[in-house]
């Protein structure tokens, strides 16, 4: 089905010292994009933030280990499955707004207290959404770039 | 204390107007992205700067991020480029 | 200072649509955005800045690169 | 060749006028205060939940923009994937024989 | 009223499922299908009070207008709405049953689709920006799909025009937020009445023509035009259908509300000017090629610029004539696309001179190929004649008035020539080899119903215009014509002479050395450029 | 459960561990919600990615833990050096008197985590930059080469580094 | 604390200007990495540290110590890949033939 | 003199579009006339106040609503610009050239 990862690309064999580095940094980078996602609300940031910080960590893992390595971590079919199901999740946190009856992508749940950090409910549920989206999305097209043909 | 870094970031400004100089300048792209990998450092250092000065500490959370972008577009240039022997 | 950083700005766009060399192009266009960035972030935006940081040196400069990679790395045009 | 050249100075004064346009519409001082600022700054977090204000604006305020970037984010990337794939080019059958963008 | 908005997205993405799962593949293009119905049914729950005037707004989210994003549904977006409604179940039934498209295909068509319902409905600049956007994306999609060089090369072609021009459609959106601090197009044209009558500052003047130039390459006409016919021609038959009936009306709609909501009145004259310039160029080099998509591609400028112009005329009998046509124009374009395209892909060839003889083999097609053509040149009793007869009245005492006249009977000419490819008899007797099946039952129907409407909108102009009269103000037509006076009737008849003596003329040895000449007028992408900003100028002048 | 299955067991919790140490610095608060949105993500984010943070051949345990007062007293070592060497190159560029080689040495660090802190702190180090690491086989660019031998050159350049690195990471 | 943060932004001003003066000066694509890499790591190290001796102990300690902590692994990796891409694009060092000129290097041998 | 710079960095874009005959670079040119778009509305937001809009210590806020907009500008011009670069690249390998001016020309070679 596929032809493996040693054309142009594999022309630059694989060293140790990036190997290492990608795989010691990139759980570190999927992490702070979790992080910028979910404290999207009160800091910088936010889902389309997150979501490329998570697409960079899948990123650096490509690039360093070829793309094949980070196939096997991230499958294709599930990525686009995933970010497919996060934008119907997204259109369905906008009908909760409905059923709520405050219209479309209303906030249902504003909270009076809001100093407390991950507890922003609507905001941080699309943030979450988005972030997923983007994270899988952007993660898609690169590994579909630089695959070899 | 204010006026250090304020002049701090002035000094990190000028110093990235020079480092632009070898990146428009540089004979090869190796050497352009020496300099890019001196604008990139800098800029970190005047968005930990600049964030300290306002002394938010969320908008360390920009600094990381550009840190972070900074080595994956680096890696990234340098691992899909090797073309001719000598093309450089 | 901002006024400073635009100059350059101005400087790495016009070097980077004029050189012949594709790959300095999207090094300068990444060059670019990182004073982009830095503008967006002194102007108070920090979201902002965080988005063009991500977008701009990271995926779009992805992006470029693997187009180069792809095609032609002199513009002979 | 003549015609090269005034393609060229086409281009120049058109870029030069565009540029003058430019300037009339920068020119000047900035408009008025903005009421969407006042009430956002006053009570933005409270009504959405969202200490950082843009963030309140791009998903409480303004959530269907970002519902419409997360579309054509969408759209960007499967069409991408779409006109990347080694079969898609030619006689317009596109989906034969494969199941969705993941295997091809 | 969002459920317009949400219904097609909902089936996109049920189409998007469709092409991931295996399982869901067949049902997934019906689903989508289907789901275009209930905009179909909410717009006709709607009319009623739409049509007493009643402005229904929803506040996205609960959030009201001036920090929040509101739909509005008036005459204007109902109409934009229902027209998108009509074409994209046209074309997605046409899709369909043609069989060539799978579910992915489904998923750009409505988002396209969801794109349109946007522009139409919002009351937002910066998500007019959006929908434009999401438009536009869908279409480099769909306009690449074939995977050839040309559509690619046309996409592309799109893409940069299209992107600058939103460019400057964003710049214009910047100018208005710097001035005024409001972004919905209710708050702007408060803002502007409050500054006592007409705020007449610069600023003001530059956004308005920055918007406008911004719509105007997603509507086509002159300086903004050049993307067209190679994105129309180039695209799949359904698409060139679906972008020539409702994507360039849709902008066009959105240019109307913005620039009568933001007293654009100074910029009728120019309007109406590039209207019938852009009427007259389009027909003349329609009337000289040769690809058969390419002249239909041609003739949707021209019907734009005779949209175009008779809205610079500025009455309110100008702007219902307008609209008709605009109407009208989307159902015969749709139909002769669709025909035509059936035609190309039954054959495999694109040459007019070399495609004979397909009545006899589709005769149904061929039956409503002849309606659409008879309705684009102002044939009694099809609706092109009714809009032109409106166009007329709308258009009088103008100057600008003999250019459309021009065009008209250039436009039959062109339709005399394209007609000869659905003749019954074929001269040359050529066999195709099949490419494809000739078109199904659905396909036919389709395309049936079209020239029914054809004839329908045709026979009652009068009253579909009273329609649209009441619809876009609330009040009934005063001045009712009657369309199918014998004075009126009679007119045609040197209409039709001209059209047969320009077709003539075109054919003989200097007609043909012309139309080749005009033919390989392939300006360069610079050259368009150049000519995108040289209009952004003229309306930045016209607006200073 | 097998020793595999343990040993997989034991990747994750170590996964999962320094990726939460991770989170509390950055962080800085021990809210609730913080510590539970901290928990999720930390455990999503190792159970994709724990195959890879810890490799499978890595088992033992001085292949991740240093031992700390030695990894101390080499970062101490490391940002002395590079203050003082900074200084050096400083000089050297003031004067514009350089020799400039390249050198080829071998290193007898055997974990690989403890090759790539060699190859970092030798490029952190002023004067020297890693060119290549294969293997064992370093290359070096030496700004100011006083020999181009291969063992006296790799006993001036790696110094105390490979002494210091051998206690801490094995 | 005050004192600490000045020595080391002095420090940090010190190398930065001492990179970009190397960067400049430097004939070949190898000599100007050792300026990049060496004085301004240390210069953008020192002007991190100077600023935790600023902010004290608190949240933003942590993130400092998270950057300092990201740049620290990751600029001698750049420098080293930037440097592997140079070798394995062909390019051959600098010897000490000529004096060095100014801006534009020569990469002979 | 801020905004006459940042007009600049647009008519460089600008006239990059129009002059630039490489793909590559009309695609580049796009995306920095958006970013100088995008620098007008953020500078525009920035003259009204002096902090961060994020809730926290005190100051007059700038203006959020330009960057919540110019947030989903951004990343509509990073879709286009990757739509226009995967074009590109199928353009590219069917006629091997990057060069706009071939491309049309082989394109729209009108048979007859």
């Amino acid at each position: 089905m596929d032809r493996t990862d040693t054309g142009r690309a594999g022309m630059n064999r694989k060293t140790t010292i990036l190997d290492l580095i990608s795989r010691k940094l990139a759980p570190f980078m999927l992490l702070f994009g979790l992080y910028v996602l979910t404290y999207g609300h009160a800091s910088p940031g936010g889902g389309f933030q997150g979501g490329v910080v998570i697409a960079s960590g899948v990123i650096l893992l490509f690039v360093a280990q070829g793309v094949e390595a980070a196939e096997r971590l991230f499958p294709f079919a599930t990525l686009s499955r995933v970010e497919t199901m996060a934008f119907l999740a997204f259109i369905g946190a906008g009908l909760a707004g409905i059923a709520a009856g405050i219209g479309f992508l209303g906030n249902p749940m504003v909270l009076v207290e809001v100093s407390a950090a991950p507890r922003a409910g609507m905001v941080l549920l699309l943030n979450l959404v988005i972030g997923i989206e983007v994270g899988s999305g952007v993660s898609l097209i690169c590994l579909r770039l630089f695959r070899e043909e | 204390m204010a006026l250090t870094l304020v002049w701090t970031i002035r000094f990190l400004v000028v110093s990235i107007v020079v480092s632009m100089v070898r990146v428009v300048i540089g004979p090869t792209v190796a050497d352009r992205m020496i300099g890019l990998n001196l604008v990139a450092a800098q800029t970190l250092a005047l968005l930990v700067l600049i964030s300290v000065s306002m002394d938010r500490t969320i908008l360390l959370d920009v600094a990381l991020v550009y840190d972070i972008f900074g080595f994956v577009g680096l890696l990234v240039m340098t691992r899909y480029f090797s073309g001719r022997k000598g093309e450089l | 200072m901002v006024e400073a950083l635009l100059v350059l700005m101005l400087i790495s766009s016009v070097f980077a649509l004029l050189i012949r060399d594709m790959l300095a192009a999207v090094l300068l266009l990444g060059v670019f955005s990182m004073l982009s960035c830095l503008v967006f972030f002194l102007l108070s935006a920090p979201d902002v800045a965080l988005t063009e940081a991500a977008v701009g040196t990271g995926v779009g400069t992805v992006i470029l690169i693997w187009i180069v990679y792809r095609t032609e790395r002199r513009d002979r045009t | 060749m003549k015609s090269g050249r005034l393609t060229a100075a086409a281009e120049i004064l058109v870029l030069l006028l565009t540029a003058f346009f430019l300037y009339q519409g920068l020119r000047g001082d900035h408009g008025e205060e903005s009421e969407i600022r006042r009430h956002i700054i006053e009570n933005g977090s409270s009504e959405t939940g969202a200490l950082n204000l843009v963030t309140s604006i791009y998903l409480g305020y303004r959530a269907f923009d970002t519902l419409g970037e997360t579309m054509v984010l969408l759209l960007a990337v499967s069409g991408g994937l779409f006109l990347l794939k080694p079969g898609s080019s030619g006689n317009g059958h596109d989906e034969r024989g494969e199941d969705g963008y993941g295997q091809d | 009223m969002v459920w317009v908005l949400l219904s097609p997205m909902l089936g996109a993405t049920a189409a998007l499922f469709g092409s991931l799962f295996e399982r869901f593949r067949g049902t997934a293009c019906v689903i989508s299908t289907i789901s275009l119905a209930v905009p179909a049914v909410l717009l006709a729950l709607l009319t009623g009070p739409v049509m007493e005037g009643e402005v229904l707004q929803h506040s996205l989210g609960g959030w009201s207008p001036p920090w929040g994003i509101n739909l509005v549904m008036d005459g204007l977006a109902w109409v934009s709405a229902s027209l998108t409604t009509l074409i994209a179940v046209a074309v997605a039934l046409f899709a369909l049953d043609s069989g060539k498209y799978g579910a992915r295909f489904f998923f750009f068509l409505l988002m396209m689709a969801v794109g349109m319902y946007g522009v139409a409905l919002t009351g937002d600049l910066f998500t007019m920006f959006v929908c434009f956007e999401i438009i536009a994306v869908s279409v480099y999609v769909l306009v690449a799909w074939e995977g050839t060089g040309t559509g690619l090369a046309a996409s592309l072609k799109y893409l940069i025009l299209s992107t600058t021009g939103i460019m400057i459609f964003l710049f214009g959106v910047f100018l208005i937020y710097r001035d005024l601090g409001v972004l919905s197009i209710s708050g702007v044209s408060e803002a502007l009445r409050a500054a006592g009558g007409v705020r007449n500052t610069p600023v003001m003047h530059l956004a308005l023509a920055s918007l406008c130039v911004g719509i105007g390459v997603r509507t086509a006409f002159i300086p903004f035009h050049t993307w067209l016919p190679e994105a129309h021609a180039y695209a799949p038959h359904p698409i060139s259908a679906f972008l020539s009936g409702a994507m360039i009306k849709i902008s066009f709609f959105a240019m109307v509300r913005i620039v009568l909501e933001f007293g654009g009145d100074y910029l009728m004259d120019l309007l109406m000017w590039i209207g019938a310039f852009t009427a007259l160029a389009a027909v003349l080099s329609a009337l000289s090629q040769t690809d058969v998509k390419r002249l239909l591609a041609y003739h949707s400028i021209s019907q734009l610029g005779y949209i175009l112009a008779v809205f610079g005329a500025g009455s309110s009998l100008a702007l219902t004539a307008s609209f008709l046509h605009a109407l009208n124009h989307a159902l015969f374009k749709s139909l002769l696309f669709l025909t035509v395209g059936a035609a190309v892909s039954f054959t495999g060839e694109r040459n007019i001179y070399r495609i004979h003889g397909l009545g006899s083999r589709m005769p149904v097609v061929a039956a409503a190929f002849f309606v659409g053509a008879l309705s684009i040149s102002g044939i009694p009793p099809f609706n092109g004649y009714a809009s032109k007869a409106f166009i007329t009245m709308g258009m009088k005492g103008s100057g600008a008035y003999p250019l459309l006249w021009a065009t008209s009977f250039l436009t039959m000419a062109s339709f005399i020539k394209l007609g000869r490819i659905f003749l019954p008899f074929s001269r040359s007797g050529a066999e195709y080899d099949r490419k494809e099946r000739p078109p199904g039952i659905l396909e036919t129907s389709v395309v049936a119903v079209l020239a029914l409407m054809c004839l329908g909108t045709g026979v009652f102009g009068s009253q579909v215009a009273g329609f649209m009269h009441s619809m876009l103000y609330g009040t009934e037509l005063v001045t009712a014509p009657r369309l199918f006076t014998a004075g009126s009737l009679l007119k045609t008849l040197p209409m039709i002479a001209l059209g047969i003596l320009a077709w003539r003329m075109v054919l003989t040895g200097p007609g043909r050395s012309l139309s080749g000449r005009v033919r390989a007028l392939a300006p360069q992408l610079r050259t368009v450029l150049i000519f995108f900003f040289a209009g952004l100028l003229a309306f930045a002048a016209v607006a200073y | 459960m097998n020793l595999r299955a343990r040993w997989n067991l034991v990747r994750f919790f170590i996964t999962f561990i320094s990726l939460f140490s991770g989170w509390l610095l950055f962080t800085w608060s021990l809210d609730t919600g913080s510590l539970v949105a901290g928990v999720v993500s930390c455990i999503a984010v190792s159970l994709v990615t724990w195959s890879i943070f810890v490799d499978e051949t890595e088992a033992g345990r001085r292949a991740h833990l240093p031992r700390p007062h030695y990894f101390l007293l080499f970062l101490g070592v490391l940002v002395f050096n590079m203050y003082v060497a900074s200084f050096k190159v400083l000089w050297q560029i003031v004067r514009g008197n350089i020799n400039p080689s390249m050198v080829h040495f071998r290193t007898h660090l055997r974990t690989d985590i403890a090759r790539v802190v060699l190859t970092s702190s030798i490029t952190l180090t002023p004067g020297t930059i890693t060119v290549d690491l294969n293997e064992d086989h370093l290359v070096v660019h030496w700004l100011d080469a006083q020999t181009t031998h291969s063992r006296y050159a790799g006993k001036l350049i790696k110094g105390i580094y490979e002494k210091l690195l051998r206690r801490v990471w094995l | 604390m005050n004192i600490g943060t000045v020595i080391f932004f002095v420090l940090g001003a010190v190398f930065n200007i001492m990179g970009n003066l190397g960067v400049i000066i430097f004939p070949d694509a190898y000599t100007r990495l050792q300026a990049s890499s060496t004085c301004s790591t240390t210069s953008v190290l020192s002007f991190l540290i100077g600023c935790m001796f600023l902010v004290g102990l608190g949240p933003m300690l942590g993130r400092l110590l998270v950057i300092t902590i990201f740049f620290f692994v990751t600029s001698p990796i750049s420098a080293h890949i930037i440097a592997r891409f140079a070798w394995q694009n062909g390019m051959v060092a600098w010897r000490r033939n000529f004096r060095m000129t100014g801006g534009r290097g020569r990469a002979d041998g | 003199m801020t905004w006459i710079l940042i007009g600049a960095i647009l008519m460089a874009g600008l006239w990059g579009v129009v002059n630039r005959p490489n793909m590559i670079k009309k695609v580049m040119a796009l995306s920095i006339a958006n970013s100088a778009v995008i620098l007008m509305f953020v500078y525009h937001g920035s003259l009204s106040g002096d902090t961060a809009p994020i809730e926290g210590n005190g100051g007059t806020m700038v203006d959020p609503l330009p960057q919540a907009l110019m947030l989903t500008a951004i990343v509509v011009g990073v879709c286009v610009m990757s739509m226009a670069l995967v074009l590109v690249y199928r353009l590219h390998r069917k006629y091997g050239t990057l060069d706009m001016r071939e491309v049309e020309g082989k394109a729209w070679k009108l048979r007859d």
